[in-house]
């Protein structure tokens, strides 16, 4: 029971987080939305025995990515540009129905497939042990290949990203004052 | 009873038992248990917040010569309590334009961080109020989500010195946040996990900055560097650069809201020393000298919370010795310092670290 | 045992996929459909740890995915993110209808 | 592997001017002229060394015998049919080896001197060098199909090198012509090759001039037209001869070829490449005298071509088209003598390969003291010439060798192979062939010597260009010198002796034939004499009689008009208009239907392309949703509820959507500006 409360509670938490996400008229609010998601599913992780998951949920995505949407963020928008664009209400309505249409599919497949038994194991994704022998294996049911297919694509995002973004000193564009 | 100052593992076990002893409900029981780890923590909390300014004050004027709060209290040992109730009474001010709502979060999110980051700490055995195998992992990623409500202070202010001030604090947390996890890191090399009661465990034989001798001395000098940066205290102020930037993120913060942000930034000094003090100085683990056999029993006297709130007060101490010792640095040079210098020298570390592990080149194993 | 089942988990990170899903396809700012893109991979991230903790505990690649999903999430956003200045620079908004100079 | 060193590596001969061609022309070419000619003239030395290394051990020690020292098998299109890569090797290969590098590094040496200053200098020498490995593949080659191919690269060479002056539009055009009659007349070669291949399952000379193969050849008939596989592979084979040697309907390339250097026209048009066809008549000699009606094409069509092509050179005054009708006539000689042979009596094969020697020789001589002339007063015009005598003494006297011995005069080369082609002619019962021969001997003596006196007797026409001329730098020179002594000495060897097929009968001169001759030769020359020693108006009067008769002889019987009138109003009008039409409209239709529809579907599908992103995703959305419902099949009720359901919400929205806009136009278009 308590941890069916915990799930109800944080999935609750979530969705409606994530609701605001979608629906927040401001930026920066959405941002905070998108945290308390993270955070939840960082909570639902922990009731699943993930818990080396649930900290690098919270490190990267919350200490990272949030944080590095929040600076986009104060680079480019304005504390009283309160409201910013919207699609019409025509098109919030019809995708709206068409995602609840897309739930209900996944939903009844989801709940209508008969899954097997759990295999008689010890959970893994709780030691960080298990986790980094299988990342830096690479055996067979090892992942060294894309654990470094990774560092490679984390490197290219850093520098492209350098690249992107750095003002272009010819053309006179670079209004960092702007935020 | 006098056992359970030292075995505080078996205090918890005795309590635990005597609950469920007394309340059949386990639901109830949890929620107590979760009341009495939260309050005791929040009790803490303020207390050493309230101690840690009155001390910090201390220290500074004793540095500059001068005596400092000596009105209320002897000493003034009650100065900040007397802080305490005039910010709670003053008037609470949200400017016209900010975002209320998120202004009203930041300082929230802030303290919230903080005190969560609070509890994945291992005050002595068995008193811990989260225990998670991945604790040290969980305890950078929650303090580091503070960055987020300052960057949410600075913003909904609607200030340009709270925005610019947010800004620089995001920049040189993030920065220096890569410095002091890759510092942790190289010690985690040596001890195999990042659970914090094993990482205390694993120093019985010896101190980590000890064993891991090179590697462990230049991560914790690197850490400590980092970690002062985190918190945004001197010499890395800037952030609050008060010729720059009047107060930065928290000008437009008074009353409750502003003693939620100071109350996390002295947290803050608080958790980064107990960090580095259970990962590089034992945590609760009493100083062993090997084949000093009257001394060590001596040292066992001494209960293992004391030993742990004694090493961080000593390096509490050295963090508020730095801000009266060096000069602020630049934005700029602050960044570069970091990206040019701190952060190759930690990734060095950690390699040198990887070596001697692999190679097996180390004191005490 | 009577805690959740895999069903709870799977129809909750579709409800959460869905909305997503909505968020990309109503928000007309950019940033904002980067943040129900998360919500997107969060959802599958979760699917894969559920999996894994109710169907598949001896094998880890279930927990192993989730890394590798916030790595590429982790990459991603910065690359996006660094466009999406770079294209603030240039047009001084970050609507998505208006951004249309690759229309046919 | 015969064990003689220079037989065994006979592959290195052509190797070396192709190396030399790689060399000058991919990597030396910018050093410079001088070490350009010199590679290139490295790489024809080493050549004939090799070359005459091989001839000398073949003549001494297999004479007559018919090796392959070297071979590979370079395409197998089936268990029986092979096409080989190789070196064969026998009396008529290794006299044209002879010939080709002794004459192609001669002319190597003289164009060193006639080059100098041009800016094609190097590319030139390249050229050369492919076109001497071209010939030499094709004098080795062991199977026709390595002959076809390298009977190609001849041709390709032979188009540079006419083309050599791409700036003078004549030259252009030139080569187009040549390149375009040569290929015309492949055409023909191709199809006896595919023939031979197919009817005698092998492609090896050896294979198909063995009397076993030639019978077996001879007993097939063709499915279609009724007759032996033989005769019609032979004549086929013998088109691409004539394309080749310039044969009666298809000389019209030669004379025109001669715009391009003189030393080319020495070389290729002269004394190897127009040889080729006599040289594939003879090298499938055995086919040819099996069959009555090829060997009698070969005969006629060439002792047409060589009174036809002897009329012509008497009216011309270009230096270099005489020498080419000459030329013309001298190769409808060869042939002629491939014509009287039988297997039987095979003198005139002997003969013919004599005429080719020795007319390698006098006719490269002849171009080479052109060159010269044209060298000194910078024109090809005769009447422009005369008197040069006096100015350049050592080109005059080799020229009247040269002529000398074209005439028939004894004891020069000429004399002794045209007397054997007569005697051949006789032997074999073909009277009327000898006569014909007989008279365009005293033909060719006559405009030999018309050619003669008018450019170094007579007196100088032009005095400008006499004052200016003078003799050719020692390179030159040198080249006329050492050509001078086999065209004098070359009758003296006992030809027959080393080249024959059957049995060597040994006879000498009949002066029965040999007589009548030499009288018509020196007739000739003493009808030049009195018309063209001094200058006088006889000829010019003698024209004007006949001025009718002239002028279409001297517009070489309107050959080429008529070609370009079958060309242009029979071909162009009736066969390639509508090929055009139909290329035009159905072919060309066809394509800029499918352009048109690409574009018009490509037109269509932009309005997809909005530009905006969240479009895309809702296309993404839509397919992955239909893979979902086709994946679902199995649980078909419950997808087609849900589908039915959702078909339903969306009906409702747009629905209401609907009456929204009814009841508020512009309600949701308003919410788009952001404000």
């Amino acid at each position: 029971m308590p941890f069916k409360f915990f799930f109800y509670l944080i999935a609750l938490f979530v969705l409606y987080s994530a609701y605001f996400v979608v629906t927040a008229r401001n930026l920066f609010r959405s941002a905070m939305g998108l945290l308390a998601v993270l955070i939840g599913i960082a909570g639902m992780y922990l009731l699943l025995n993930a818990q080396f998951l649930s900290a690098v949920q919270v490190v990267v995505y919350i200490g990272g990515i949030v944080v590095l949407m929040v600076f986009a963020i104060l680079l480019i928008a304005d504390v009283t540009q309160k409201v910013f664009e919207q699609s019409p209400r025509w098109r919030q309505g019809l995708i709206g129905a068409a995602s609840l249409l897309w739930f209900s599919l996944l939903a009844g497949s989801m709940l209508s497939y008969r899954f097997g038994a759990a295999a008689a194991a010890v959970d893994k994704s709780g030691s960080i042990r298990e986790i980094g022998r299988a990342l830096l294996s690479p055996a067979a049911g090892g992942y060294a290949l894309p654990f470094e297919v990774i560092s490679l694509l984390l490197i290219a995002a850093l520098v492209g990203a350098v690249t992107v973004a750095r003002a272009d000193a010819d053309n006179g564009e670079g209004k960092e004052g702007k935020a | 009873m006098v056992n359970y100052l030292y075995q505080t593992d078996q205090l918890i076990a005795a309590m635990n038992a005597w609950l469920h002893q007394h309340i059949g409900n386990i639901w109830v029981v949890e929620a107590i248990k979760i009341a009495a780890a939260t309050a005791t923590l929040a009790g803490l909390v303020s207390v050493m917040a309230m101690v840690l300014v009155w001390v910090e004050r201390k220290v500074a004027a004793h540095f500059q010569q001068r005596l400092g709060p000596m009105r209320v209290g002897p000493h003034g040992i009650f100065q900040t309590v007397a802080d305490s109730l005039k910010l709670m009474a003053k008037e609470s001010i949200t400017p016209r334009d900010a975002d209320e709502l998120i202004y009203t979060l930041a300082p929230l999110i802030c303290f919230a961080s903080a005190f969560v980051s609070v509890g994945f700490l291992p005050f002595a055995p068995g008193l811990q109020a989260v225990n998670v195998n991945v604790g040290l992992l969980f305890i950078l990623g929650v303090s580091s989500m503070g960055v987020l409500g300052i960057l949410a202070a600075g913003w909904s202010s609607n200030n340009k010195w709270s925005l610019l001030g947010a800004m620089r604090a995001g920049a040189q947390i993030i920065s220096y946040e890569l410095s002091a996890g890759l510092a942790l890191l190289s010690v985690v090399v040596f001890m195999g996990t990042i659970d914090f009661q094993e990482i205390v465990k694993s120093q019985q034989a010896g101190w980590w900055i000890w064993r891991a001798h090179g590697v462990g001395v230049l991560a914790f000098v690197i850490y400590t560097i980092a970690s002062t940066a985190e918190c945004n205290r001197t010499p890395f102020d800037i952030v609050e650069a008060e010729s720059e930037l009047t107060a930065g993120f928290h000008t437009e913060y008074s009353s409750m809201k502003f003693a939620m942000f100071f109350l996390a930034e002295f947290l803050n000094v608080f958790i980064v020393c107990a960090i580095s003090a259970t990962v590089f100085f034992g945590g609760w683990m009493p100083f062993h000298i090997g084949g000093f056999e009257p001394l060590n029993r001596l040292f066992d006297l001494i209960p293992p919370w004391l030993w742990f709130f004694g090493k961080v007060t000593a390096l509490i101490y050295l963090v508020m010795w730095f801000r009266w010792t060096f000069p602020r640095l630049r934005v700029d040079q602050l960044i570069r310092f970091e990206w040019k210098y701190l952060m190759p020298l930690s990734l060095l570390n950690l390699a040198a670290g990887a070596v001697v592990v692999t190679t097996g080149w180390y004191f005490f194993r | 045992m009577n805690g959740p089942t895999l069903e709870h988990y799977l129809v909750f990170s579709a409800l959460l996929f869905c909305i997503g899903l909505y968020g990309m396809l109503t928000r007309r700012n950019l940033i904002a459909m980067l943040m129900s893109v998360e919500l997107v991979l969060n959802a599958a991230a979760l699917n894969f740890v559920a999996f894994h903790h109710f169907l598949f505990p001896g094998d880890s690649g279930g927990a192993v995915f989730p890394i590798f999903i916030i790595a590429v999430a982790a990459a991603e956003a910065a690359v996006a993110l660094a466009i999406f200045i770079a294209l603030f620079r240039h047009q001084q908004h970050l609507d998505v209808q208006q951004s249309d100079s690759l229309k046919g | 592997m015969t064990g003689h060193w220079f037989i065994d590596h006979l592959w290195l001969v052509p190797l070396f001017p192709f190396l030399g061609f790689l060399l000058v022309g991919l990597v030396i070419r910018p050093l410079g002229d001088r070490p350009s000619s010199t590679v290139a003239i490295l790489a024809m030395v080493a050549s004939a060394v090799v070359g005459w290394g091989a001839a000398f051990q073949y003549f001494t020690h297999h004479a007559g015998e018919t090796l392959v020292p070297w071979q590979y098998e370079w395409l197998r299109f089936s268990p029986t049919l092979v096409g080989n890569m190789g070196v064969l090797v026998d009396d008529i290969s290794m006299l044209l080896v002879l010939v080709v590098t002794t004459i192609s590094l001669l002319i190597h040496v003289y164009s060193q001197g006639y080059m100098r200053g041009d800016p094609g200098y190097p590319r030139f020498f390249s050229f050369l060098n492919l076109f001497t490995f071209s010939m030499l593949g094709l004098v080795l080659a062991c199977s026709v199909l390595q002959m076809f191919i390298f009977w190609e690269l001849v041709g390709v060479s032979s188009f540079l090198l006419i083309g050599f002056y791409w700036a003078k539009p004549s030259a252009v055009s030139a080569c187009k012509k040549a390149f375009i009659v040569t290929r015309f007349a492949d055409l023909g070669f191709l199809l006896g090759l595919l023939m031979l291949s197919y009817y005698a399952k092998g492609l090896d000379f050896t294979f198909l001039t063995s009397p076993e193969t030639v019978a077996k050849l001879a007993r097939t008939t063709l499915p279609f037209l009724g007759v032996s596989a033989l005769p019609l592979s032979a004549i086929l084979i013998f088109c691409g001869a004539a394309g080749k040697s310039a044969m009666f309907p298809l000389h019209i390339w030669l004379p025109d070829a001669m715009e391009g250097p003189t030393p080319v026209s020495a070389l290729i048009h002269a004394a190897t490449m127009v040889v080729a066809g006599v040289y594939l008549v003879a090298r499938m000699f055995p086919m040819f005298a099996a069959s009555e009606p090829a060997i009698l094409t070969v005969m006629s069509i060439g002792a047409f071509t060589a009174l036809f092509a002897a009329v012509i050179a008497v009216t011309q005054f270009d230096i270099k088209r005489v020498l080419a009708y000459s030329t013309l006539s001298q190769l409808g000689y060869m042939m002629l003598a491939l014509g009287v042979a039988t297997l039987d009596k095979p003198l005139g094969f002997t003969a013919s390969m004599f005429h080719l020697t020795t007319h390698a020789c006098f006719k490269a001589l002849l171009f080479l003291g052109a060159g010269s002339v044209i060298h000194a007063v910078h024109t090809n015009d005769m009447r422009e010439m005369g008197g040069l005598r006096r100015k350049l003494p050592i080109t005059h006297a080799t020229f009247l060798i040269a002529c000398l011995a074209i005439a028939g005069v004894p004891p020069f080369s000429g004399f002794f192979s045209k007397d054997e082609i007569l005697a051949a002619a006789v032997e074999n019962g073909h009277y009327f062939v000898f006569a014909l021969a007989l008279g365009v001997a005293g033909l060719t003596a006559f405009y030999m010597f018309r050619l003669y006196f008018m450019t170094f007797w007579s007196e100088p026409q032009d005095h400008e260009k006499y004052h200016h001329a003078h003799e050719s730098p020692w390179s030159m020179t040198s080249v006329l010198i050492v050509l001078a002594v086999p065209t004098a000495l070359l009758g003296l060897v006992p030809f027959g002796h080393y080249v024959h097929r059957g049995e060597l009968e040994h006879h000498g001169i009949n002066w029965l034939i040999a007589g009548p001759a030499i009288l018509v030769g020196l007739a000739g020359i003493a009808v030049a004499f009195m018309l063209y020693f001094r200058p006088n108006g006889l000829p010019d009067r003698i024209a004007f009689a006949f001025s009718g008769i002239y002028r279409v002889i001297r517009d070489k019987f309107y050959i080429d008009e008529l070609y370009l009138f079958v060309t242009h109003h029979v071909i162009f009008r009736y066969v390639s208009a509508p090929f055009n039409w139909f290329d035009r409209h159905c072919v060309d239709g066809l394509m800029d239907l499918t352009a048109q529809s690409a574009l018009l579907s490509g037109r269509s599908l932009r309005r997809t392309v909005t530009g905006h992103l969240q479009t895309y995703l809702l296309w993404a959305w839509l397919g992955s949703a239909v893979l979902a419902l086709v994946v679902w099949q199995m649980q078909a009720a419950l997808g087609w509820a849900l589908t039915f359901v959702g078909l339903g919400i969306i009906a409702g929205i747009f629905a209401w959507q609907w009456v929204l806009q009814l009841l508020n136009r512009s309600e949701p278009l308003k919410r788009i500006e952001k404000d």
